[in-house]
């Protein structure tokens, strides 16, 4: 097997490169080579296309979040101790305790594999908070299907919904929460938008970086095999073998299988590393796998970093550099050690029975070089790869047909007015999929382990304490109409967020912060984009009329089929503060006779 | 009446989490000489004579067997 | 003088927190143990809790009824010290051989959570002597494989034994054998049951404080000794 | 090398709500003739030519399976 260099990659400038099966446009490719003064190897070509691709770069939305810096006050920044770029967004909640949590979608691999995508998801959203350092605490799933009498309705919405459980269940986090909407928008394109908050002392805060030259980069967790590479495997059939001989590797299944005892355990490993104190810098490995987690660290760090490929511990034989790195194995976290305490740390990856390997170093210098056995496969400016990718000011338009579905409004549907009629209606709407109850879903979640939990269904909002000795706790609900949303993508992205705001409200907690899961059809369509712009400005509008950042959130673009773009959907969640659970307001009526009931606002 | 039997079996490339820890469980066990264990399903089908090979091959495709990381095999056994 | 309950810990266990807050509540202090650890530490009691040992990979409890700690609960328990096993907990009593039968997947097939009313059927064990006999108690059930199963044989031994301690009110949840919840060893001192009585000993946090009967009953039969 | 297959199913006593699931969900999804449907666990196992028969046996016994509502089948198959 014959693997790309640095060296032959300057010896052969002109050899053709499948960048653009790899995602990339021309003018992407011609900017690498600017970069690198040379083509790039197969294993750089890989990190970039990663990197540089939607999901990663958030090329198209990123100019878009200037509208949240924009309208921050001194007021939302108060608290705020990580905000949008970092894993996930942290406050300060007081007594010495901070709060992270983040939603994160993972729709499309829940669409091809529904159990395995919707529990993937959940594994990736409570990895990002660990990598805070902080113990997670709780997740909530927010879903959308197609009609639920559609019949891929029936293949994709029990495995989801097996997923998120199987999945969080195993790992002893409560289901507090979520969302089950129906829409034929979503039929092709289900949504599965999952949320894990997790709590840390303010002085435990854990960000990704990797400084200090000498420092060793450990990569612990599961081992790395052929998950989810599909798209990189075009890269084994022109310039090496794969391992059955053919010259090119059979087509991979782009779908990760999730290992939640594996996960179990490297949190309960990563808490007893971050109480011992020995983490310089840590970086979960989400979807790009290695090639984000090495650049990531480097990049926000001080200096430059090697990596050896060779000692990453494999599960497949033949693997190349380009494949190593892009794998999505899941169950991997990468860490930056001082040299003194690598035994340390080895030793509690041991108690707990986790495979750990030291993979490289923190050096001096600014680039992040990664070689394969003694031979540079890769040597780039890391910043160039996680932070400095495209920035796309995509075209926006107004769709033309806005104004015709605004006017097509609900006067001229026909009202019941015969109370048996009306009877009838709310009858019907009552059974009605996006009305009818939700037991069936939130009965297979388990919302008591670990004892927190005070609030969850069929509350409101989830709450859960976090002091035993003092009652402070949180609230969290997330909520969306994407209807609402199409019609007017600015007011409807606000409604959502005074909904998820009065869900916690009512619960009796103050709300604090938000974070946005933005699910919206392709970016190339200006009408979508028009869509996009509007539900953010909606959004930080928003939050300054109510006091409370954005700190942190996830886009899921592409969501369509065909041209037909999902009902514009962003999901907001609302984190609120309690200072003693047992204030707080359970949702329903009629607990005692004679209650008064009471109609606030109109 | 025939009797069929269909192996399930997540794919090579695809992680297996239960063999992983069947593996991993033996030495602990004092059971040593095992290199590898992959776990799968094992369905055991009474079916009509009218029921031909196509039929089945189709089952396990859509319904015993998740084509996107598990492969299978039917196997007619001796009654 | 001060009761000493052991709470082991095995890799994927979840519910141990809740266990040893459920043993203080009773004003026990609560000892963790280790799985790879024999020492049982000198505790008059042990509780095996719920969560996913081992992710229940190949059965629920098969992988941690090998742990070293549980060859020391087998034999403390064969000396009469009381063993509680919940959920996961009881799986693998089961297949340590410390309780009879074995516990299978749902008969619906998918996890269920929900507040579960349980009959107390006998409360002459280490575990349930503070509950009246035919009292109804409400706690959290969650398990995917709680369908309690044994052969024919057993179950009429149990019954006839008066062994089963917990039973299922209303609907079978998971399709257990005769609605049972849960069942003790033939001294009663080993108690195992799949729903979760720690998750209900205060109405803050769980539907009710019905569970915590069981770890006030463990007091008496330690204190009482 | 050896490779050894390992069946367990659940003894014919034992309820077996998986394979009940799919019994009636068959004539459901348009396949007739399916009288009955068991459903198991297939493990597949590299082991090296020093395990003997009488070590797989007990493998199979004290760990793959649970003799109290399981049975199973032990196969070396052809390399
Ligand atoms: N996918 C889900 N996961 C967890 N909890 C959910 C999910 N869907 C709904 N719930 C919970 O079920 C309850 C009822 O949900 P819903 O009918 O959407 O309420 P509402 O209409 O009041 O927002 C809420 O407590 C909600 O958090």
């Amino acid at each position: 097997m014959s693997i790309d260099t640095v060296k032959n990659a300057e010896t052969t400038p002109d050899q053709e490169q499948p960048f653009r099966e790899l995602g990339l446009k021309d003018d992407e490719y011609a900017r690498i080579r600017e970069i690198l003064g040379r083509r790039p190897t197969d294993a750089e070509l890989a990190m970039y296309s990663i990197m540089w691709s939607e999901h990663c770069s958030y090329k198209s939305s990123k100019v878009h979040f200037r509208h949240f810096s924009e309208s921050l006050t001194d007021e939302m920044r108060a608290k705020m101790l990580a905000g949008i770029g970092e894993n996930a967004g942290v406050v300060d909640i007081g007594d010495g305790w901070a709060i992270t949590f983040k939603v994160e979608s993972h729709n499309h691999p829940s669409y091809v594999e529904p159990y395995q995508g919707a529990a993937t998801g959940v594994g990736g959203i409570v990895r990002d908070i660990i990598a805070m350092g902080a113990r997670p605490l709780a997740v909530m799933d927010s879903l959308r299907f197609g009609k639920a009498d559609a019949p891929d309705t029936r293949r994709v919405l029990p495995g989801v919904v097996a997923g998120v459980g199987g999945y969080g269940n195993c790992l002893g986090l409560p289901n507090i929460g979520g969302e089950v909407v129906f829409d034929e928008s979503y039929a092709g394109n289900p949504l599965v938008n999952a949320l894990c908050v997790g709590v840390l002392r303010v002085e435990d805060l854990h960000l990704a970086h990797a400084s200090g030259a000498g420092n060793k980069i450990i990569l612990f967790g599961a081992r790395t095999g052929l998950d989810g590479i599909g798209g990189v495997s075009v890269l084994a059939s022109d310039t090496f073998a794969g391992d059955d001989g053919s010259g090119k590797r059979k087509k991979l299944p782009a779908v990760q299988v999730g290992d939640p005892f594996t996960e179990k355990v490297l949190i309960e490993c990563c808490l007893e590393l971050f109480q011992q104190g020995i983490v310089v810098g840590i970086q979960d490995l989400g979807g790009a796998g290695l090639s984000c987690a090495t650049s990531e660290l480097a990049s926000a760090g001080d200096g430059g970093m090697h990596v050896y490929l060779e000692r990453v511990p494999l599960r497949a034989t033949g693997m190349t550099p380009a494949e190593i790195l892009s794998s999505e194995s899941q169950e991997r976290m990468c860490a930056v050690v001082a040299p003194e305490n690598v035994d340390a740390f080895m030793a509690v990856c041991a108690k707990w029975d986790v495979i750990a390997s030291e993979i490289g170093e923190v050096t001096e210098g600014e680039r992040l070089v990664i070689t394969w056995n003694d031979e540079v496969v890769v040597d780039v400016p890391p910043r160039t790869v996680a932070h400095e990718g495209p920035v796309y000011n995509r075209p926006i338009e107004r769709p033309a047909d806005q104004d015709a579905l605004i006017a097509n409004g609900p006067e001229s549907l026909a009202r019941p007015t015969a109370a048996a009629d009306i009877l009838k209606t709310i009858v019907t709407m009552a059974a009605s999929p996006n009305l009818a109850s939700r037991r069936w879903v939130t009965q297979q979640y388990d919302r008591y382990v670990r004892g927190g939990t005070v609030l969850a269904q069929p509350s409101d909002a989830g709450m859960i304490r976090i002091d035993e000795e003092t009652n402070r706790g949180i609230a969290l609900a997330t909520d969306c109409n994407g209807r609402f949303t199409k019609l007017d993508p600015y007011a409807g992205a606000q409604l959502a967020l005074a909904e998820a705001y009065r869900n916690v409200s009512v619960s009796g907690a103050t709300p604090i912060a938000v974070s946005d899961c933005l699910n919206f059809g392709s970016p190339e369509d200006p009408a979508v984009m028009w869509q996009f712009e509007q539900a953010i400005r909606g959004i930080a509008d928003g939050c300054r009329e109510l006091g409370i950042p954005v700190t942190g959130g996830n886009v899921s673009f592409y969501n369509q089929t065909g041209s037909t773009a999902i009902l514009p959907t962003p999901v907001i969640g609302v984190l609120g503060v309690i200072d003693d659970v047992r204030r707080r307001i359970p949702t329903g009526i009629g607990a005692e006779a004679g209650e008064t009931l009471l109609l606030l606002g109109d | 009446m025939a009797r069929v039997v269909v192996d399930v079996m997540p794919k090579p490339e695809i992680l297996d989490p239960q063999g992983q820890a069947v593996a991993n469980a033996l030495p602990r066990l004092g059971f040593e000489g095992i290199t590898s264990v992959r776990q799968g399903k094992h369905f055991e089908l009474e079916v009509d004579d009218s029921v031909d090979d196509a039929a089945l091959e189709k089952i396990a495709e859509t319904f015993l067997a998740n084509p996107v990381i598990e492969d299978w095999v039917v196997r007619r056994v001796g009654a | 003088m001060s009761v000493r309950v052991g709470v082991i810990t095995f890799p994927g266990t979840l519910d141990d927190v809740d266990a040893a807050r459920a043993a203080r509540y009773a004003e026990a202090e609560a000892v963790p143990l280790w799985h790879g650890d024999p020492d049982l530490k000198g505790v008059d009691a042990v509780i095996v809790p719920g969560g996913f040992s081992y992710g229940d990979y190949l059965r629920c409890g098969a992988i941690a009824r090998f742990a070293p700690v549980m060859g020391s609960v087998i034999e403390a328990a064969g000396k009469g010290m009381p063993v509680l096993g919940i959920c996961n907990g009881f799986q693998i009593l089961c297949e340590a051989g410390l309780l009879p039968g074995a516990l299978i997947r749902n008969s619906g097939l998918h996890f269920v959570c929900k507040d579960q009313w349980l009959k107390v059927e006998n409360n002459t064990t280490a575990w349930s002597s503070r509950y009246e006999k035919g009292a109804e108690i409400l706690v959290p059930l969650k398990s995917g494989e709680g369908g309690y199963q044994a052969t024919q044989s057993t179950v009429d031994e149990l019954e006839g034994e008066g062994r089963v301690v917990f039973r299922y009110v209303g609907d079978n949840p998971n399709g257990s054998r005769n609605n049972i919840a849960g069942i003790t060893s033939a001294n009663g001192r080993v108690v195992g049951l799949m729903p979760h009585p720690e998750h209900a000993i205060d109405a803050l946090t769980g539907p009710t404080d019905d569970g915590l009967g069981m770890f006030l009953s463990l007091m008496d039969a330690v204190v009482n000794a």
